[in-house]
């Protein structure tokens, strides 16, 4: 068995060089690559700065004429993005650079990429996590019931509902959430989206958490002097270092602020209004599947031939569904959560974009729009490492449940 | 000269096998099969390297005669089938020859010594022989001429016709391969004779496969076997799918149909009665090993191989009166194949097991009357 | 359809040869030359191009001739055993008599036809024009609008020809009732008859933008929601202004009573307290039924091309991928070994692609036309199918069926097409509905994030995107909502019955 | 009738299906003695299998459904329950008073408990013992079946063991309550032969051994029945048509297809050229004849056959025929305990008919 998870983490070597291997080639095969990505950011900002020299005449527009750039320059260019060597020479040195952890510097954010990707991964798990923990703790329940009460009103009902989650992909049914939710033109119950309030006002139901705090004019001055990014008009919260210093009767409620202004419950409540629509959509996104699975593994499972022995030793319904039929048939349901990794990210592109969740699946998005290509690669080694390590998780999660299963 | 001998010593047209009974002596062998063997492997590991290797059929040697029905007996396993499957070659074999004589003439060149002149020389000159052909190296290209005279009869009747085609069509495909010069109209009237022939009526051809019963159903797959006009049929287990009551129509059908074709059987079975029935003569395979062979009636009245005998006692018998000796039952269970014990298979479970039946793996041992038996210390058993 | 099928048994017959000239014409006057890599060789007429043409098509033809037909007329005999045999049939009537999935399908199937015949309804085209006596059919072929006595050289505005031409015929009236007609007037009357212009019942187009014939800015809504086209009326200045506000209702609503003058006028007009300037005509009620997207362009037009272009993209998708995931399958599963490992290794590494991003890379890299963007996902969609094709090959495979085809003589591929494929196709069937379903929502989301269907193309996705950046014009994006979830319900819908008919589980409890 | 320990009458259950309605059993009488062992042959589709499904209320629902019927076991209707939608009352027979062996030793265990577990679990429900205590008894039980070092093998998964061993295991767990009636469905036919024998070998032995058991085998294998039953019933598409003691029957027949089965099988010693047939196939279940349901292949069928149900005639004491042919024995009396068959006297390692042999 060991020995078959050690091929296993094996074979992801191969496969992890495939699919980079893939993407790589894409990126320096096809016009618009890098170079002409930086060329062009080049010429836009000599426009933009009018020390374009030579360019000046070609008037605002970079793209027709603009800035002549010397052959020099583009030499520089193609050796910074190693265009400078053949295809596969350059893909060696960046694996290379990625076996040793390093995934280049992001030409957006000018931050390393590693830098960027590990304040975003953070995000998109807390969001991918939770709905993910709240669907299965709905479908499981949900698809045994379904199982036990088949050809009910109730299953024919549920059946109703797993068809309608079936029908509306995750992501649109945010962009229904937010339409009808969100305050554009129905209800204003939850905000548009983010991971936490930016501006909270009087009329917000928050209000009442926000923290005392004090204004800035109100900081003693020797205090003052020890915080110089703070600027006058400006409020502090009670959780700042300065506001000890502030004399009590200086002290006020807060009326408006931010998520940070908010007391602790208050910052809890804050996060939980930010998710329940995102997470909602990542429910619904797993809801039919999962249901369903669940659903027809039981029933599958309560058919068997071992279900009618133990019927046969007289047990009564309830064990017999519960202790033997539903032990099987969470087998494949639990392998699932091999994959969850993955899923997790892969399902949140679309959903990070709509509720605009700075996570993993945004960070992807903005990358590809904005031709960073160091982000881009660095995000798919990223998720196709996770989906690799989460297809042998599934193994061994199948193996650690299922006693017929042993690899060898 | 009238007879020049071929030179293939692998022919084995002149010599009949000495493990035949004398009653089929004169009967020319159409089949001979020397140490037969069926190494299936096991793959296991990441890039699915061969591993291990299931001795399915592990040295089988017979011969059949025209015009015979040797049954061939054994338990689940045993590698009864898959001789059966290695025999219409529908697997390559590890290893062994399976020499059949076919039908077909060819043009040879025989070296005989002639005397011609007063002067012994070697001269190669033509001749036109039966083609013996060793189906165990040919593969599924080369075997397809002499697939119309080795047919095969299924043992499931509802698995072995395809539930898509019509009874017309099944009957109808081997016509199209082997004999396309009949014509359309020709194809179809030797599917009607065909299908009267095993008795189903010609109206009932453009039905499909599931519109029969099992009995019917293996009548089509008999039909089918039948259309090339076949002279050797392999019949795995063709009826112990079948009810107890159309079981004895289909054998009655068998045989009516081996009397008017002369056709050679090889029937595979597990039920030994069935066997005892329908065969002249009958292996006894155990492990992927011929344990015993004999003429029929001396199988029954004088087994010599403690399997053999543990078998016959073990089989039930559908008569309470009749007095019967004590029964004999075996204990533990049948090695699997994949990793046989060594020397003799039988040892672990042998009531008369003697020390060096590990040692190496006993040769079938001919004791007359065609009687031979893969047990040296036979001759211990009371 | 016995016809059709002895027609094809027929030209089954013919030997491959004929098959070979008729692909090699096609492909050496035809195919090649519009594929254009023969001209990236050389300039046409050179040697070169000549000798790439040639070459190009020969190839062409003769794996055309020798192994895509013969394929292609097996796979045919597969699919006709199949769906020919008594237990699709069986299967079949159980389909239609589940009615939710089987009026489903009706209804695609009807919606979809129609579709085709879009053109026909919703079109900013005029289907056929008659001018001065003549008639042009307008729908396929381009005229210019000078032809039709308007100015300019470009396509006219059917809508405004139309209106045109009734306003001459009118004035041509008056002038035939008052006696002042002319000459031209006369050939009207007794020789062309009045000019037409028959347009589609729902003349405008998916890209059409109506910018410039409707007041205000886009996104318009839809124009029976009178109350939100005000706003537009007023945007555009069509309101009758009273001189100062009225003094009544300044003291009915005394929160008006600090507001600009303008801005009380804004408010009257919103509340349809004010006239508009006489002359002007608003639109119909029901002329743009579902609005207007953000660059003016009529939503519901939009959306019945894109139900084309949707349904299209998917089944094309589909079809390529179960192609692909059938050959592989039945190969892998049919010759196993090592040949089996090999390729199951690298299906595995395949399958291990973030697919969803891997796409949106390649697509965001190489802008796709309709035709690589199938591609696309064809590339990393076909192993789904290749799983179930192989499961079920191993399966059928090991039955005596098989056996007895091989012990009957039967070539290995008549074992694979007439024995095994025609067997194995129920999967294939059942998950049909459910990856159109996946293909669907792929280019939808494709689409919504910007890397799917270059621009103008009506789509679904792209009329998302418009909603989410439109939260307050919500049939921006309820009118996509709508359709995506119409369809998707109803194509499940379609899959469920299929599942239940083809692939029927009783299950049975015990107590 | 106190020696009948299970009495069945006019058991009926039907299967709805996509085809029709099945009636695969449709009218089955016969009684079980303490102690006996019963063979109910048949071929397959015959209903045979439903019955002894039947007895313990396992018939799947949908399709299946006792529709009508009385089920005698110890003077009370297990029926009356299942027909209220109770199941209560045979939740307490199942495994306890009444097993059951299934055909396939493959699937009818748990492939994820430990066998230990499973044989227990039936002790601890019905005798209340604790864990501990049940796991002893099942280690006790799995040893009596001969399931070499028993007590290390508890908690191997089913898995682990063979095809015989896994029946050993069913069997176990069918006798670890000491029921009254062990009811066999094909226990062998997924067995090779010389497995065959050790089984039923072992399964008479353990009944001996556990005191009480009465058997009821079923099988199509006409030759197990010769060899292990002491009376017979054959069924034939829904309805027993003979039911007597095991000599009666295969030495004098009374039902025309008792007599063309038992002509039709291939007999050892017995060389005859060709063998004598049944001619014609079973009607479908869903077309049965209105009659006799064997008068489709009756060679003796007289007009009658073909309209009207022949009912069952005691022939000789002890032995009903369902025949229009049979004449009722002269001396034949309603009270038919009075006629009971020979009582096993057997030891306890010889199968029971070996010892009149």
């Amino acid at each position: 068995m060991t020995t078959y998870f050690l091929q296993r983490f094996l074979l992801m070597i191969p496969t992890f060089i495939g699919i980079t291997f893939l993407c790589f080639t894409v990126t320096r095969f096809v016009p618009g690559g890098p170079v002409e990505q930086a060329v062009l950011r080049y010429q836009q900002l000599q426009a933009l700065t009018g020390e374009g020299g030579a360019g000046d005449a070609g008037g605002s527009s970079a793209t027709d004429g603009g800035p002549v750039i010397s052959e020099e320059t583009m030499q520089k260019l193609r050796a910074i993005y190693g265009f400078d060597k053949p295809f596969y020479l350059a893909y060696l040195s960046w694996l290379g650079r990625v076996v040793q952890l390093d995934l280049g510097t992001s030409d957006t954010f000018a931050r390393p990429v590693w830098d960027v990707i590990r304040d975003s991964l953070p995000v998109s798990l807390w969001f991918g996590l939770t709905g993910f923990i709240l669907s299965y703790t709905i479908c499981i329940p949900l698809g045994v019931w379904k199982a036990v009460k088949h050809g009910s009103a109730f299953d024919t009902a549920t059946s109703v509902l797993v068809f309608i989650a079936y029908s509306i992909p995750g992501w649109s049914a945010g962009i229904l959430l937010l339409l009808l939710f969100g305050g554009g033109s129905f209800w204003s119950v939850f905000p548009l989206g983010g991971v936490s309030s930016a501006q909270i006002g009087p009329d917000s139901y928050l209000a009442g958490f926000l923290l005392e705090g004090a204004r800035v004019e109100d900081i003693p001055d020797d205090e003052r002097a020890k915080h110089p990014q703070l600027r006058p008009g400006q409020f502090i919260n009670s959780r700042h270092p300065a506001f000890a210093a502030v004399p009590p009767a200086k002290r006020q409620r807060l009326t408006r602020g931010s998520s940070d202004d908010l007391s602790w419950f208050g910052q809890v409540l804050d996060r939980i209004w930010h998710m329940i629509l995102p997470v909602f959509c990542y429910v619904l996104g797993m809801f039919a599947s999962k249901t369903v699975l669940m659903k027809n593994s039981l029933m599958e499972n309560l058919g068997q031939d071992y279900v009618r022995t133990a019927f046969a030793k007289g047990l009564s319904e309830r064990t017999v569904i519960f202790k033997h039929a539903l032990r099987n048939s969470l087998i494949p349901i639990a392998t699932g959560l091999g994959h969850m990794l993955s899923l997790v990210l892969a399902g949140s592109y679309l959903i990070e974009k709509v509720f605009n969740i700075h996570g993993f699946g945004y960070l992807g998005y903005t990358a590809l729009v904005a031709r960073d290509y160091p982000v881009t690669l660095g995000i798919l080694v990223i998720a196709s490492s996770l989906k690799l390590l989460g297809n042998i998780f599934a193994d061994m999660l199948y193996c650690a449940i299922d006693p017929r299963i042993r690899f060898s | 000269m009238s007879q020049p001998p071929p030179t293939d010593s692998r022919m084995p047209l002149a010599a009949p096998q000495p493990a035949s009974s004398p009653v089929l002596a004169d009967r020319l062998p159409i089949l001979e099969v020397r140490d037969l063997r069926m190494y299936f492997p096991v793959f296991g590991g990441l890039f699915q390297r061969q591993v291990a290797e299931v001795k399915a059929v592990d040295g089988v040697s017979f011969t059949l005669h025209e015009g015979e029905t040797l049954g061939l007996v054994g338990e689940s396993g045993c590698g009864k089938s898959t001789t059966g499957k290695c025999l219409a070659n529908l697997y390559r074999p590890t290893g062994g020859e399976i020499l059949f004589r076919s039908r077909r003439s060819g043009e040879v060149q025989v070296h005989a010594l002639s005397d011609e002149k007063r002067a012994w020389s070697v001269r190669p000159f033509p001749m036109r022989v039966p083609v013996t052909v060793d189906l165990a190296r040919l593969d599924n290209a080369q075997m397809r001429p002499f697939r119309a005279e080795i047919q095969m009869i299924f043992q499931d009747p509802y698995a072995s016709l395809n539930p898509r085609m019509t009874v017309h069509d099944i009957v109808r495909e081997p016509l199209t391969i082997h004999q396309p010069h009949l014509g359309a109209a020709g194809m179809d009237d030797r599917v009607a004779w065909l299908l009267e022939k095993v008795g189903l009526s010609p109206e009932q051809a453009q039905r499909y496969p599931h519109e029969f019963s099992g009995g019917q159903r293996q009548r089509i797959g008999i039909a089918r076997a039948l259309a090339t006009n076949p002279r050797l049929v392999i019949a795995d287990e063709p009826v112990s799918a079948l009810d107890v009551s159309i079981q004895a129509q289909v054998i009655n059908l068998l045989q009516d149909l081996q009397e008017e074709f002369g056709l050679t059987y090889l029937f595979i079975a597990h039920d030994l009665a069935v066997v005892e029935h329908i065969s002249d003569r009958i292996a006894v395979m155990y492990l992927g090993n011929l344990v015993e062979i004999a003429p029929t009636a001396e199988l029954f009245d004088n087994p010599r191989h403690p399997y053999t005998r543990a078998l016959l006692s073990a089989i039930p018998q559908a008569d309470p009166t009749r007095p019967r000796a004590r029964r004999q039952i075996l204990q533990g269970e049948v090695p699997t194949p994949l990793n046989k014990p060594s020397g003799c298979g039988f040892r672990t479970r042998c009531p008369i097991v003697q020390p060096d039946c590990a040692q190496f793996p006993p040769p079938l041992l001919a004791l007359g009357n065609g009687h031979s038996v893969a047990c040296p210390y036979h001759a211990r058993q009371n | 359809m016995t016809h059709l099928s002895r027609l094809l048994a027929w030209v089954r017959t013919l030997p491959p040869y004929l098959g070979f000239f008729a692909l090699l014409v096609a492909a050496r006057w035809w195919l090649v030359p519009a594929s254009g890599l023969a001209a990236r060789v050389g300039p046409a007429g050179s040697g070169e191009a000549a000798l790439v043409t040639w070459a190009l098509a020969v190839a062409v033809a003769g794996v055309g001739a020798w192994w895509v037909l013969p394929l292609a007329g097996s796979v045919y005999d597969a699919f006709a055993l199949f769906l020919g045999s008594p237990l699709f049939q069986r299967r079949w009537r159980k389909f239609t008599t589940l009615r939710r999935g089987y009026y489903s399908f009706l209804i695609i199937l009807g919606l979809y036809v129609a579709s085709f015949g879009a053109e026909f309804l919703i079109n900013e085209r005029a289907i056929a024009v008659r001018y001065q006596g003549k008639w042009h059919f307008t729908l396929f072929s381009f005229a210019r609008a000078r032809d039709f006595g308007m100015t300019g050289y470009g396509m006219p505005n059917y809508r405004r020809l139309r209106e045109l031409y009734q306003q001459q015929a009118r004035e041509r009236a008056a002038r035939l009732a008052a006696g002042t007609a002319t000459e031209q007037d006369r050939r009207y009357r007794e020789e062309w008859g009045d000019d037409l212009v028959i347009l589609p019942l729902y003349p405008y187009g998916p890209i059409e933008s109506l910018l410039h014939e409707l007041p205000g800015r886009p996104p318009h809504p839809p124009t029976w929601l009178s109350s939100a086209w005000r706003l537009c009326y007023w945007d555009e200045g069509w309101f009758e202004l009273p001189a100062t506000p009225p003094a009544d209702l300044l003291a009915q609503r005394p929160g008006w009573r600090q507001l600009e003058p303008l801005q009380v006028y804004k408010a009257m007009a919103l509340e349809g307290l004010l006239p508009l300037k006489p002359g002007i005509t608003p639109p119909r009620p029901f002329q743009h039924l579902l609005g207007t997207d953000d660059r003016g362009r009529d939503v519901f037009a939009r959306m019945v091309y894109g139900f084309r272009i949707s349904l299209t993209f998917a089944l094309v998708v589909t079809f390529i991928c179960y192609a692909l995931g059938i050959t592989i399958g039945a190969l892998l599963g049919y010759y196993g070994g090592t040949f089996d490992i090999i390729l199951q290794r690298f299906v595995e590494i395949w399958s291990a692609m973030p697919f969803l991003y891997t796409v949106m890379i390649i697509s965001s890299i190489m802008v796709p036309s309709f035709t690589l963007l199938a591609l696309i996902l064809c590339l990393f969609g076909w192993m789904g199918m290749t799983y179930y094709i192989r499961a079920e090959f191993l399966r059928e495979k090991a039955r005596d069926y098989v056996a007895a085809a091989r012990a009957i003589g039967c070539t290995d591929g008549a074992i694979i097409f007439r024995h095994i494929l025609p067997n194995a196709l129920t999967p294939v069937i059942s998950y049909a509905p459910f990856a159109i379903v996946g293909n669907i929502g792929a280019l939808v989301s494709l689409d919504f994030l910007g890397f799917g269907l270059p621009a103008p193309t009506p789509s679904w996705g792209e009329l998302f995107g418009q909603g989410l950046a439109n939260l307050s014009k919500p049939w921006l994006g309820l009118s996509p909502m709508v359709a995506l979830f119409g369809t998707l319900l109803l194509v499940s819908f379609i899959g469920e019955a299929i599942r239940e008919a083809f692939d029927p589980k009783e299950y049975s409890r015990l107590r | 009738m106190p020696d009948d320990l299970l009495r069945v009458t006019d058991l009926k259950t039907w299967f709805r299906t996509e085809a029709g309605l099945a009636r695969a059993v449709d009218g089955v009488d016969f009684t079980i003695r303490e102690r006996e062992v019963l063979g109910l042959v048949g071929e397959s589709g015959s209903g045979k299998s439903v019955t002894a499904l039947s007895i313990l209320q396992l018939i799947p629902d949908p399709p299946g459904r006792i529709v009508d019927g009385q089920i005698f076991f110890g003077g009370e209707d297990l029926l009356e329950g299942y027909r209220r939608g109770s199941y209560e009352r045979i939740r307490q027979i199942r495994g306890n008073q009444i097993s059951m062996i299934f055909q396939e030793p493959m699937t009818s265990l748990n492939p994820v408990f430990p066998i230990g577990d499973q044989v227990a679990e039936a002790i601890m429900l019905h005798q209340r013992l604790s864990r501990p205590a049940a796991l002893d008894r099942a280690a006790e039980m799995l040893d009596l079946v001969g399931i070499p070092a028993a007590r290390q093998r508890l908690f191997d998964y089913p898995h682990q063991f063979s095809g015989g061993m896994r029946q050993r295991v069913m069997i176990a767990m069918a006798l670890a309550c000491q029921p009254a009636l062990l009811i066999a469905d094909e226990p062998t036919t997924a067995l090779d032969v010389t497995i065959q024998a050790q089984i039923l070998e072992l399964m008479l032995a353990a009944k001996e051994k556990s005191g009480r058991a009465a058997i009821l085998l079923i099988t199509h294998d006409l030759a197990v029945v010769a060899e292990t039953c002491q009376r017979v019933a054959v069924m034939y598409c829904g309805r027993i048509q003979e039911i007597g003691d095991t000599r009666t029957i295969f030495t004098a027949p009374g039902h025309p297809y008792t007599r063309g089965l038992l002509r039709s099988l291939p007999r050892r010693g017995q060389k005859v050229r060709r063998l004598p047939t049944i001619e014609g196939t079973v009607p479908s279940l869903f077309e049965l004849p209105a009659g006799c349901s064997f008068s489709t292949r009756c060679p003796e069928r007289l007009d009658q056959c073909s309209t009207l149900p022949p009912p069952l005639i005691e022939t000789v004491p002890g032995h009903l025929v369902r025949c229009h042919l049979a004449r009722p024995a002269a001396s034949s009396t309603p009270d038919r305990a009075s006629h009971r068959p020979p009582q096993p006297t057997q030891s306890a390692t010889t199968p029971p008919c070996q010892g009149q042999l």
